[in-house]
This record gives structure tokens, C-alpha cells and sequence, in this order.
């Protein structure tokens, strides 16, 4: 175990954790865990999904009790914390899980529970002052909405710039970030990663959880790694390379994943296909797109360009406004995600904990859903059947639960993703459509996943990968389309995948191409 | 049978010993029928109530649906002259329809359950009371149909042929609820709708089917109170069963957020109710204190059984505690 | 309404059966009466709130006249004192004798108790226990019956012992008389207050294969009653007359609006006594309904 | 004033002017009070049934209370001869105890506030039956008390004093839930309690003054209603209010789901209910169908507003579709 800090050797510990368990039915989350935090300093905070980093920062949010061990905040030791006595010591905690009121305004929700009162016994909120304080937050964060937008209006990246423009609002010592930037894109990562410089420059201290270790690499002083609940190492500044990082997550080194530039596959014929298709979002900009059997065809754009809403729309959920849609060249009326399923289009949705799984039915009953007819003789359901094809999933996709009976609700968010997978999987997809499908996984899933797409495809399945992580979408995909504003500006082959051209064609420019015939509408 | 159920079932039978130790005619054949009779009626009805409960919906518009269905059954066999079995057949038909368009409302329109039933409450009694002119509704003297009043009325070997109806809905909707795909979908959506949706679930059409259940066997419970009372006054007839059954279904231990219940669990909650009943009338206390003493005991049931919950899982956690830190070297 | 006819309203306590033949006499009296508008109307609910809103309204929608049978006489005074200043007010049923009404028209329920007494006290010369069921206990209309046939039955062998509630459920009616023969074995008699109640003891009765061995002792002229009455299962009934309050109310208050006071008696008080149904009475009394309900 | 609380303005002027059209006493000053009384007793009612909701949670028994308190108010100052203003506010006391119970048992026992006051809701009427043996509570002949009487029978300069209350009680609690934090918190909870209770606010001590205020503001309309009435039966009075004073909200635009509404909403609600009822009886309706009439309004107001909200949307999507066919070859 490496412990050499070299950072702020001689100041206080802001905040300590001695010696901190926690257990659910089942589960040691944490085991034995200590740690310290300076003032000013910066710490990445990994580990694989399930290793227990959520369930640390809800310690130190006051949210949930550790069974034993202290936390000690300004030299005050605590059996643990709870809410006020975590925001009372400066601790400002950007959840996993978003936690915004949908029916307030960005402002009101930014200054929630800390609101400027007028004077006057009634605790008036005072909403000039409000205002004003909030503008310059929003700026700091590169808000492109406004202050009294509603909440409910916002796309989930822009509602995660509002938790963080929140946690910044409070006058903090220690800001926690957990997985801020799970479904930011790269121009709103960078700004957050300035963010958090920012914050040190000030001497706060920030936790920072990702499993983009790159993001980690350019701002942590420190990293702690954390293992199946217990510490695994600490890597001080100059230790701090992914490497590393991964081996101490895993507990040995991973392969080097898959770099594009291999031989191209031969394109499969088109298996979907979407001509000027109209969504609510975008009801002027019809979208065109072809997806090939056997081909990942990634989907890049800003926040808000409409990847998720074609997605929604070619599955079902939402109403198509106008276009049509072919399968393997047949037209094609989805009308609900039932029809959807029926043709074998499938959707891995990107907000998992509403949308993806049911929280409190099984890991098998999430996993036989979509098809149950199939796990049923005469309308009544075969446990049996159930419970074989969940074994076999778990196995699978390496799901980490003590049995596929759990409650999906108390598994790791990579693992409830791994759920959401399984389903599809268990059944016979023949389009796959993900959206985010990496988003908050930890690296060593990451890799796993890559390979199920990648094996979907070779089996002949078109896969169409929605995603906002740059390395992704490039490492993954056969082809990359852009959206722009709800138009797909561009599509790239292989040959001209760079990250430049991804960005370019994301707000709205000319790539610079290889070869003069590229993707260009 | 679930450890809620079997707790319920103990403090019916706790009560039951009780009540006989006070007054033994409790256990006595004629009782038992008679209570038994309504222990079916409203059973039925609360079964129904339960499949909407299930998808996190309500159904409150039972009550009101009773006095109008009722209304018509009487009116069509006693003064239309409409041969019984067909009249029988139209009164649940209009049951499944009425289901269908509160379905329909809460599915395709989108609007609230508590909303579309409670306009339906108003509604129904009112054209039920329309209906007749504020009047009853009821059979002539000596007007008899000995078929239909066997079948619902009657006693086969001292057992209510409606308690007998009771115990085959209760198997076929066991069967339905819990073993069904239909049933996993229910609980899937009342768990989260969204979710079920996003697997490929028909979940509108899953809902109506669960408001159409609701709605043919609230008609088939109005027939049954029809021919138990004989007589209909609309403005009356009926009122506040929705929470007769409402009650029935949380005593089971079903979550109003859906989701959550069994079969058996509203069944017993139902016998609990009648039993409550049954008791104010044999001990002779006052009949004002009917309703209270039946808010006391759901109060009662509803807080012992979560408080009940709160007490295992702590224990459980600090039973996982112990053996962790006992456990620990070990490792 | 664009007829300038002024109207006469009569005001219910509640939705009953028993209020038909009481729209039967308004019908009469129409016929007799063309220079008016005559109107029955029933509250949604039957209480006090909502009685003395359909008044207000009433009031302001022009009516000349109000013939109301108070949900809850003795203690709205003041809210039938309101009505009785903007318009002829009477009552009928049960009369509220403290207000500015111009008169009362009905029965006497105590007097309908006794009644019932009677009944009781023929068909059981030996004496016996009876047990009354009833909708609302509360209520006035329950408490002077019950009242009324407590006294007439004081000296007698006869004892009424206790009066279960139902709160106008018919179906919970049904099951008090059911819980009752299980739980009081020894009742010989039963009583049952409200028009709906008789009916409901005769069905349980029937069910239970005991028509005849207790003694019923009715109110009111429910079908079912009256069979019963006929059939000799149930003793005899004690029958107000709605249709006669209806029928020379309506015209009572048209002379007096006319300025014809010589209708209303010193006392203000016009009770058109209750009678007794029994089995040879029936036939003739159902036929006058009949005819009655065919004006 | 949002665009909806416009439109129910609307459909109240409307309906209004077609009334005023066939029965121009509608408007007469008399008729006017009468029914701004009754709406000034039901939208207080409301009100506190509007905060309930806002949380996500809901007061069933607020019409048993309305029948007990009443009960005790009256008995207290006609039997037992308390000084009135000291049992007005002992009733309110009484009134926010039990509001404070609902609250604890929903926020610290867990339990659904849909069962706590269904409970309630059984309970108190039965208690206050019991109280008065199955009587009526109400004042002896003669028996006057005129400051009391003036505040909440009285009228000034024609405008029933009980209006002016509703008046002053709707502003104050305007600033409360649309100006003041806490209204701010009530939204919150109203949308998503947990994450509320992660921003450090005791919710369970705000959900608790929700029902705290309905408590009082339950009371103090009892209190209306008992000097209305000067008379309560339990076993009727008060029965279904607290479906007017959920219609009343639901009309206004609250969410049963919670974190939805306005105070102006409920308001308007309420007169939109008032009038309905009022109109019945003006254009001789038959009565019978007065639940049926308040029934479809909502109903039909219910899905106009909903429709209307898809078609706004439809309509935008429809024009930008349109323009952008036309404007497609510039691009
Ligand atoms: N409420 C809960 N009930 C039961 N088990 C839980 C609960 N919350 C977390 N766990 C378990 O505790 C362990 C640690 O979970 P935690 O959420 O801290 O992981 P994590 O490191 O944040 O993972 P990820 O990267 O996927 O977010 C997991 O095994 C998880 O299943
Ligand atoms: N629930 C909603 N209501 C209103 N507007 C929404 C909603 N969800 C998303 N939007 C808006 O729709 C637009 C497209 O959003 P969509 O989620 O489809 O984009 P995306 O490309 O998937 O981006 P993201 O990275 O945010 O997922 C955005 O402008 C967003 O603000
Ligand atoms: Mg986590
Ligand atoms: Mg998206």
C-alpha cells in the first residue's frame, strides 16, 4: 500500500474518516476505510462499481449512518454525521442521482433551504437578491439557460450544471462531486474540470469521483482508490497515471482496450432506417440516418441536440410528428415501445433509475420483463425459466449481486446498468439502441460492455450508440454521426475520426476531411 | 401466506376468540352464515378495488356504481320484466364498460385516478337518483325469482351460495394476481409505470384491464347487495363502500403508491371488517360507535404492522452488525 | 322563468319513497290550483346546511311560499326564522313551533309511537320484548316514535329494550336484524321505525324462516310492509298521511297568500292524524294509494 | 394570475352570465351574499385541504372534523357556557392538535396519509355521535350571542363578515405558500421529499405544519358551519365536504401528485363549485342531479384543461413544422 502525501503535509486535516464501516443486508459497502482531507486539496476518488464510493460520500453528506468508526470535521470527532451538521461544516454534495425540484426554477433550486430573506418575521424569500446571486453562478458553470427557466425544461446535462452551480453556491470548505460529469459532454467537462481548479485556488477541497480516470489525471493532487469497500492505495500527485489507477481498482492490469484503425468490417445491409423523422423537441428539423446490420454506428452531439429524444422517438416512447421509419427495408409503425420490442429494436435508456429498471422487483424479474410471455406456459409465469435465464445473465455480464433474487435497488449504479443490459440481451436484438450505456460505469465494465457491442455487432445486430464521451464514441464506433440542434450535420468514416472533427460537426461547422467525398449533408 | 397475511389472520382470530368468550353465539352456524353472506359481498367488491390499487390507482367511484347498477338490475327484472339471466349478463357488461372508460380517461387522457373516480362518485349516484325520482327502487310483494334469489341469497348445506361465489373469484383472481404474467405486469406498474413502459409493456392497455376488472366485479357485488337488501334508495343505497373496500385493501396490506398486496391479504382485511361488524351489534355496543371502532382497529392494524416492519429490520441490521464485528478478524 | 305564476315550493328533508305520495298531493293540488307554480324539491343531502341553502336559494329565485319539513326543526331556529321573514313559511312533519312559521300541517310522531304501542300490545297480550331498528338514531322523527311507543308501552308487559342504528344502509338494516336474532334469541317482537326498516325485518325474518313467529310491528306503507301486513306476518303498520299535508298544505298556503286566512286554526296547528294498517284495513288503504299516486 | 386560474375565471363569468341570462336574480345582491358566504365556509376548507396537497399528501377526515368540532363548539358555548371567544380558540387548539397528530403519524410512523385520515375520517364522526348520543348539538331557544353572531353570521354593508374572513385568510396565506420559504418548501416536498431532506430541510417538521394549518383552518370553518347551521346532527353534518374541498383544489389546478397549484386556484374552485350547486337550485334543476352537475363540470373542466394543454403543444409543434417546410431550401 502506497501513503506518501506530498501536497500540504503541514496543514490540518480539514476532515478525517478513522476506521468507517457500513453494511446493508448483505453487504459490506465499506470496510475499515480511513482517509484525510486538506484544505486546498484536490482528491480523485475511484473505484470499480460497488466499491463503495457513493455510499462513503453519503457518510460524509450526512445521509446515511456508518455502522462504526468516527469522522472527525474540525477536529470534532462524530459517530457520524447527519444533514444539517454536513452542510453546517461547509460540506456541499453533488449527488449521483440528480435531486432537483423539477416544479422550481433554476434559482430557487440553486439557493434551496439557504434562500435570502427580506426582513420580517413571515421569512420572506427576497428574489432580486436572489437573482443576483445566482447569475454570476450560472456563468461560472457556463449555464446556456436562464435563471427562471423551470427546472423541468432542462435537459439532464444542463440540470446537472444546475447541482453543480448549487454546490458552488455554498459557501464550501469541502465540495463532493460525485460522477458530476457522467452525462456532461466534453465542452461542459472542461469548464467543470476549471471549476474545480478554481475551487483550489480558493483552498476548497474537492472530492472528486469519475470513472473517466483521464478527467482524474489533470486535477487530482491525490487519489484514493477504493476496493470492495476497503482502501485499496493512495497515489500522490506524481504516482497518479491511469495505469495505476486501473490496477489498484482491479487489483491487476487491464488489457489495452481495442484501439479503432483495425481492418474495417464489411457494412452488413441496412437494417434500419429512418427517413425525415420530426420530433416534438425539434418539430422543424427532420432527421435522416441508415444503420447497418453489424455496424456500431456512434451518435456524438452537445447537450441538447436531440440524440436522446431520436432515440425515444424510434423506440416508441414518443410520438413520431412526421417521416417514416423501414426494418431490413419493410416499413415500420412503432407506435409504442411495445411495438418496438415486438420488432426487436431495443433501447437502453439513459436515465436508469427511472426509466431502465424497476428498483424494487428482483435482478431476475427486471431481466424476464420485456418478455415474459416467454418464461410462461399458458399466461402463468415459470419461475424456473426466470431464474435460469437471470443465472445465465449474471454469469454473463458479470453482475455483481448476492443472488439474482436482490433487489435491484441496492446494486452499484454500474451494476443496475448491467440489469438493464441483461434484459436486452436475454432477448434477440436485432437493433440496439444505448444511450449513454457507459455512463457512470466504472472502467473495468466499461471494457465489458465495448465487448457486448462489439460482439452484438459481429453477430449481425445494428447497434446505434448514443454517447457524450469523446474516447468512447471514437474507440467504439464503425461510423459517428453529429447532431447539431436536432439535425444530424455530419457523418464520419472511420478514416476521419479525430475529436476536432466530432466538434466541429457538433456546432454546426465543416469537418476537415480526408477525402473530399465525406459525410456532409 | 405472507408473514402479513398470517398476522392479520391471528388478530382475527384473536378477536373472533374474544368476542365468542363474550358472547359465544359468535361461533353459532346461523352467524357465521349470515356474516360470511356480507364477508362475500364486500369481499368482491374490495377484490376488485385491490387489482386498481395494485397499478398505485383508486377506484372511488364503487360505491355510487353499486346504487346505480343495483338500481337498473332491480328495475330491469322487477318493473321491464328483462328475463334475470340477461339482465344479469347487461349489469356487468355495463360494469366492464364503465371500468373501460375510467380506464380509458386515466390511460389515454391522462388524468388522475382520484379525479376521474370521484367524478364518477358524484356522478352515478346521481343518475341513479335521477333514475327513480329520489324514489326506490325495489321488487313488488310476493315478486320472486327463486333461481336468481338461490344463486345469490341462498344456502347450499348452511354455506351462503354468495360466500361459495366468493371463494371461486378469490381462487381464479389468486391465480390471475400472483401467478399470471398479466399479474407481474400489474405490480411492475404499479411499481413504476415508466419503466414497465420502457420494456415493451402495453401499460395503458394493462391498466384498463385492471379499472374493467374492477368495474365487472363491482358490478357483480352490486347485483349481490341488490338482492340482499331488495330495495334501492339511490341517494343512500351504497354509500361510502368505496372506503369499506379502500379499508379492506390497506388492512391487507396493500400500499395506496401501488404496487404492493396480496390476494389473501385483502381477503382477510374484508373478514376483519365484517367481523368488526358483527361484533358492535352482538356485545350491543352503540351503533354510532360503529365506524369508529372500525378506524380504530385499521389505525391500529396499519401502525403495529409498520412499526412491526421497523422493529425487524433493525433487529436484522444489528443481528448483520454483531456477527460483522465478531466476524472480523476472520477475514 | 318567463311565466310570472308565482310559485309554491315543497321543501323535503331527504330523499324517501316516503315523500312520493306527498308529490301525488302537490300534483292534486296543482290541478286545483292553476294560478301557481306548485313544486316538490328534494335536498341532495338530507342536512341542515344544504336544506337551508335550497331554502335561500329558493328565496331568491322568487318563491311565495315555503312548506318545509325541517331536517332538524328544533335547533334552526333561527335559519327558518330567516326564510319565514322573506316568504310564507310552513312546516310540516315535524313541526318547529319557536319559529314565525304560519303554521304547522302533519302528524304527531309521538303520537304515531303510541300507536305503535297499540299495535304491540294487541297482537302480544302476554307481553314480550321488542328491539326497534331505525336509520338515524339522532334523529327527531326516531327519538318522538321511539318516545311515543316507549309511553304507551309504560304498564305493559311489553319492553322495548334497545334500537340499533343504520345510518340509512339498508344493507347494514338487514344485518342488525340478522346480528339480532343471534345475539337476543329471547326478542319476541320488532319494530321498525323507518319506512325502509319493515320491509328489511320481514326479508330476515324470511330468511331466517321466523315470518310469524316474531311479531313486526311497522311504520309507513312500504309495498313490502303492506304484504306483509296483508299476509298477517306483520301485525300492522302506523301510516302518516303525506299526501293529505301536501294536498291541503299547498292549497292552505295558496288561500293565505290570497290574503283567505280562515284556514289556519287558532293553535296554528293541523294535525292530520296517523292510523293504524291492519289486515283488514289493507286492501282499501292500497287501493287509495293507487288512486292517489294515478291523480 | 396564471393561465389557468384565467381560464376557470372564465368558465365562473360564463356560466355566470348564461345563469344571470335565464334568471337575473342570480345576481341579486341577497343571492350574491348567500352564495359568498357559503363560498367564504367552503374555500376556507379548502384552503387547508390545498396545503395538504401541495406535500403529496391528502385530509380525508377534514368532514368528520368539521361534524366534532362543531359539535364541541356548540356544546361548549350553549351547554357548558364557555365564554365564546375562549372555546373559539380552544377549537382551534383542538383543531391543530389533531392536524399535528395527522402529521406525526404520516412523517414519523410512516404511515399513508390516505389510510392516517380515512381513519380520521371514521373516527371523529364517530366520536362526536357518540358524544351526543346520536343527537344534535345545537342552541336552546332565544339563546343569542351577537358578537359572535356578527363576525361570523353578520354582514357589513352587505358583504357577509365570514367573506371579508375568507378575503383577508386568502392573502395572508397567498404570501404564505407563493412569498415565504416555507410555501417554497412545500413545492419541494410536494415534488421530490428525499432530495428536499438532502438539502437539509426538515421536511417531516414541514409536512407537519401542512397539516397543522389545515387542522386550524378546518377548525375555524367548522366553526362557520356550526354558526351557518346553529345546529349539527354528527351523522350527517359535515358529510362529503372534504370531496368539495378536494374538488375545490383539484379544479384549481393542484396535482393530487403533489407540488402543484395555486392559492388563487382553490379559490376560484371553490366559487365555480358554489355556483354550480347555486344554479341548480335557481334554474329548478332537479336536485337529484346536483352531484351529477358537479361531477361533470370537474370532470369536463378536468379534461378541457388537460386537452387543451396537448392541443397548445400540438399547435406550436404543428407551426414550426409548417414554417420550416417553407423555409427548408433557404437553409
Ligand atoms: N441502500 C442500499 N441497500 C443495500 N445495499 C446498498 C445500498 N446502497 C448501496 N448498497 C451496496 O453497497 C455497495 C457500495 O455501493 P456504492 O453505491 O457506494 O458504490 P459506488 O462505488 O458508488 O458504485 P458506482 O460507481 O456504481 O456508483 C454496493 O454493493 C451496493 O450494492
Ligand atoms: N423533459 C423535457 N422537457 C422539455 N424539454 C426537454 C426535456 N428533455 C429535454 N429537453 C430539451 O430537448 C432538447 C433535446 O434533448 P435531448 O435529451 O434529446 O438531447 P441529447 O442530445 O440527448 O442531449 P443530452 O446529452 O442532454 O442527453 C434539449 O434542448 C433539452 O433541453
Ligand atoms: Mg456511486
Ligand atoms: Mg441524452
Amino acid at each position: 500500500m502506497i501513503s506518501i502525501d506530498t501536497t500540504h503535509p503541514n496543514t490540518a486535516p480539514f476532515l478525517s474518516l478513522e476506521a468507517v464501516r457500513k453494511t446493508y443486508p448483505g453487504v459490506v459497502a465499506l470496510d475499515r476505510f480511513s482517509m484525510e482531507v486538506r484544505p486546498g486539496e484536490v482528491i480523485g476518488l475511484v473505484g470499480e462499481n460497488g466499491a463503495g464510493k457513493s455510499t462513503l460520500m453519503k457518510i460524509l453528506g450526512g445521509v446515511t449512518r456508518p455502522d462504526s468508526g468516527t469522522v472527525t470535521v474540525d477536529g470534532a470527532a462524530h459517530d457520524g454525521l447527519i444533514v444539517e451538521q454536513s452542510i453546517g461544516s461547509g460540506i456541499a454534495f453533488v449527488h449521483q442521482e440528480l435531486n432537483l425540484f423539477e416544479n422550481l426554477d433554476v434559482a430557487a433550486n440553486i439557493f434551496f433551504g439557504r434562500e435570502p430573506l427580506r426582513a420580517g418575521p413571515l421569512k420572506l424569500v427576497d428574489r432580486a437578491k436572489l437573482r443576483e446571486m445566482v447569475a454570476p453562478l450560472l456563468k461560472r458553470v457556463g449555464a446556456n439557460f436562464s435563471a427562471d427557466a423551470p427546472v423541468a425544461s432542462l435537459s439532464l446535462a444542463q440540470q446537472q450544471m444546475v447541482e453543480i452551480a448549487k454546490a458552488l453556491s455554498i459557501k464550501a470548505r469541502l465540495v463532493i462531486l460525485d460522477e458530476p460529469t457522467s452525462s456532461l459532454p466534453i465542452a461542459e467537462t472542461e469548464k467543470l474540470l476549471d471549476v474545480i481548479k478554481g475551487l483550489k485556488a480558493e483552498g476548497i477541497s474537492v472530492i472528486f469521483i469519475s470513472h473517466r480516470l483521464h478527467e482524474i489525471e489533470r486535477v487530482a493532487d491525490r487519489v484514493v482508490v477504493l476496493r470492495d469497500g476497503t482502501l485499496a492505495g493512495t497515489l500522490a500527485k506524481h504516482q497518479i497515471n491511469h495505469d495505476e489507477m486501473v490496477r489498484l481498482m482491479i487489483g491487476r492490469m487491464l488489457k489495452e482496450r481495442e484501439k479503432a484503425g483495425e481492418a474495417a468490417r464489411a457494412p452488413g445491409s441496412v437494417a434500419l432506417s429512418a427517413h425525415a423523422i420530426r420530433t416534438s423537441t425539434y418539430p422543424d428539423r427532420p432527421v435522416s440516418l441508415e444503420l447497418r446490420r453489424g455496424e456500431i454506428l456512434g451518435l456524438a452531439g452537445l447537450v441538447g441536440s436531440g440524440r436522446t429524444e431520436l432515440a425515444r422517438v424510434l423506440f416508441g416512447i414518443d410520438e413520431r410528428l412526421a417521416g417514416n421509419v423501414t426494418l431490413d427495408g419493410k416499413p415500420l409503425d412503432v407506435g409504442s415501445a411495445a411495438d418496438a420490442v415486438a420488432n426487436g429494436i431495443f433501447l437502453v435508456p439513459e436515465d436508469r433509475k427511472l426509466t431502465g429498471i424497476l428498483l424494487d422487483l428482483s435482478i431476475a424479474q427486471n431481466i424476464s420483463l420485456p418478455n415474459l410471455p416467454a418464461h410462461a406456459r399458458r399466461s402463468l409465469v415459470s419461475t424456473g425459466a426466470e431464474l435460469a435465464t437471470a443465472e445465465k445473465q449474471k454469469k454473463n455480464l458479470g453482475i455483481k449481486a448476492p443472488s439474482v433474487l436482490t433487489r435491484t435497488g441496492t446494486l452499484s449504479g454500474g451494476n443496475q446498468q448491467k440489469v438493464v443490459l441483461a434484459k436486452w440481451l436475454a432477448m434477440d436484438p436485432k437493433v440496439m439502441i444505448l444511450d449513454e450505456p457507459t455512463r457512470g460505469i466504472d472502467i473495468g465494465a466499461k471494457a465489458e460492455i465495448y465487448g457486448l457491442m462489439r460482439a452484438l455487432a459481429d453477430a449481425g445486430v445494428a447497434v446505434l450508440m448514443i454517447s457524450s464521451d469523446m474516447e468512447e464514441v471514437i474507440g467504439v464506433s464503425d461510423r459517428i454521426a453529429v447532431m447539431h440542434e436536432g439535425q444530424i450535420s455530419g457523418i464520419l468514416d472511420r478514416q476521419d475520426f479525430s475529436q476536432e472533427n466530432v466538434l466541429l460537426l457538433a456546432v454546426g461547422k465543416k469537418p476537415k476531411l480526408l477525402q473530399a467525398a465525406g459525410g456532409v449533408e | 401466506m405472507s408473514k402479513k397475511d398470517l398476522g392479520l389472520l391471528i388478530l382475527i382470530l384473536v378477536v373472533g376468540a374474544v368476542v365468542t368468550a363474550i358472547n359465544p353465539r359468535f361461533l353459532s352456524t346461523i352467524n357465521l352464515a349470515n356474516t360470511s353472506n356480507l364477508v362475500a359481498l364486500f369481499g368482491i367488491l374490495s377484490i376488485g378495488q385491490a387489482f386498481v390499487i395494485i397499478t398505485g390507482g383508486i377506484e372511488l367511484s364503487v360505491g355510487s356504481l353499486i346504487a346505480l347498477l343495483g338500481t337498473l338490475f332491480i328495475d330491469f327484472i322487477a318493473v321491464r320484466e328483462v328475463n334475470w339471466p340477461l339482465a344479469f349478463v347487461l349489469i356487468l357488461v355495463l360494469g366492464a364498460i364503465i371500468g373501460f372508460v375510467h380506464g380509458w380517461l386515466i390511460t389515454r387522457l391522462k388524468l388522475q385516478p382520484f379525479v376521474v373516480t370521484l367524478c364518477g362518485l358524484l356522478i352515478y349516484r346521481g343518475v341513479a337518483r335521477f333514475y327513480t325520482a329520489d324514489g326506490t327502487a325495489g321488487f313488488a310483494f310476493g315478486q320472486n325469482f327463486p333461481d336468481l334469489e338461490f344463486l345469490t341469497a341462498g344456502r347450499s348445506g348452511g354455506v351462503p351460495n354468495s360466500f361459495i361465489a366468493l371463494i371461486v373469484i378469490s381462487i381464479v383472481m389468486w391465480v390471475v394476481l400472483h401467478r399470471s404474467v398479466f399479474g407481474r405486469y400489474l405490480y411492475a406498474i404499479g411499481k413504476n409505470e415508466e419503466a414497465a413502459k420502457y420494456s415493451g409493456i402495453r401499460t395503458d392497455r394493462v391498466v384498463t384491464s385492471a379499472y374493467v376488472i374492477c368495474g365487472v366485479l363491482t358490478a357483480l357485488s352490486a347485483i349481490y347487495f341488490a338482492m340482499y337488501t331488495r330495495s334501492i334508495s339511490p341517494a343512500s343505497h351504497g354509500q361510502f363502500y368505496e372506503l369499506y373496500a379502500i379499508a379492506a385493501a390497506v388492512l391487507g396490506g396493500f400500499s395506496l403508491r401501488g404496487g404492493e398486496g396480496s390476494l389473501v391479504g385483502v381477503i382477510l382485511g374484508t373478514v376483519l371488517l365484517q367481523e368488526l361488524q358483527n361484533l358492535v351489534n352482538l356485545l350491543g355496543i352503540p351503533s354510532s360507535l360503529n365506524f369508529a371502532v372500525m378506524g380504530g382497529v385499521i389505525l391500529i392494524g396499519v401502525l403495529v404492522d409498520q412499526q412491526w416492519g421497523v422493529f425487524r429490520a433493525r433487529r436484522r441490521m444489528m443481528e448483520a452488525t454483531r456477527q460483522n464485528v465478531a466476524g472480523a478478524p476472520a477475514e | 322563468r318567463a311565466d310570472d305564476k308565482p310559485t309554491l315550493a315543497f321543501v323535503v328533508n331527504g330523499a324517501s319513497d316516503f315523500w312520493k305520495a306527498a308529490e301525488a298531493g302537490v300534483k292534486k293540488a296543482q290541478g286545483e290550483l292553476p294560478d301557481y307554480n306548485l313544486e316538490l324539491k328534494y335536498p341532495e343531502q338530507s342536512s341542515v346546511a344544504i336544506q337551508q341553502r335550497l331554502m335561500d336559494d329558493l328565496v331568491t329565485a322568487g318563491v311565495k311560499g315555503i312548506m318545509v319539513s325541517a331536517v332538524d326543526p328544533k335547533t334552526s331556529t333561527d335559519g327558518l326564522n330567516k326564510i319565514a321573514s322573506e316568504t310564507a313559511l310552513f312546516t310540516t312533519d315535524s313541526d318547529a313551533p319557536q319559529t314565525k312559521r304560519v303554521a304547522y300541517i302533519g302528524s304527531s310522531n309521538v303520537d304515531a309511537g303510541k300507536q305503535a304501542a297499540e299495535i304491540a300490545k294487541k297482537a302480544m297480550p302476554n307481553g314480550g320484548k321488542c328491539l326497534g331498528f331505525v336509520g338515524l338514531l339522532g334523529a327527531d322523527n326516531a327519538k318522538e316514535r321511539i318516545q311515543g311507543m316507549k309511553d304507551g308501552l309504560a304498564g305493559s308487559k311489553i319492553e322495548l329494550v334497545d334500537v340499533r342504528g343504520d345510518d340509512i344502509d339498508q344493507a347494514r338494516a338487514k344485518k342488525n336484524v340478522e346480528d339480532a336474532l343471534v345475539a337476543s334469541p329471547d326478542i319476541t317482537c320488532m319494530v321498525g321505525f323507518y319506512s325502509y326498516n319493515t320491509p328489511r325485518i320481514y326479508e330476515a325474518l324470511r330468511d331466517a324462516g321466523k315470518l310469524g313467529q316474531i311479531t313486526v310491528v311497522g311504520f309507513d306503507d312500504d309495498p313490502i310492509t303492506l304484504g306483509g301486513v296483508k299476509e298477517g306476518t306483520v301485525a300492522a303498520t302506523v301510516v302518516q298521511q303525506p299526501f293529505e299535508w301536501a294536498y291541503q298544505g299547498m292549497k292552505l298556503m295558496a288561500a293565505y297568500l290570497k290574503g283567505d286566512k280562515s284556514g289556519i286554526p287558532a293553535g296554528n296547528l293541523i294535525i292530520i292524524p296517523t292510523k293504524i294498517i291492519g289486515k283488514d284495513d289493507v286492501d282499501a288503504y292500497a287501493a287509495n294509494l293507487k288512486a292517489m299516486a294515478g291523480n
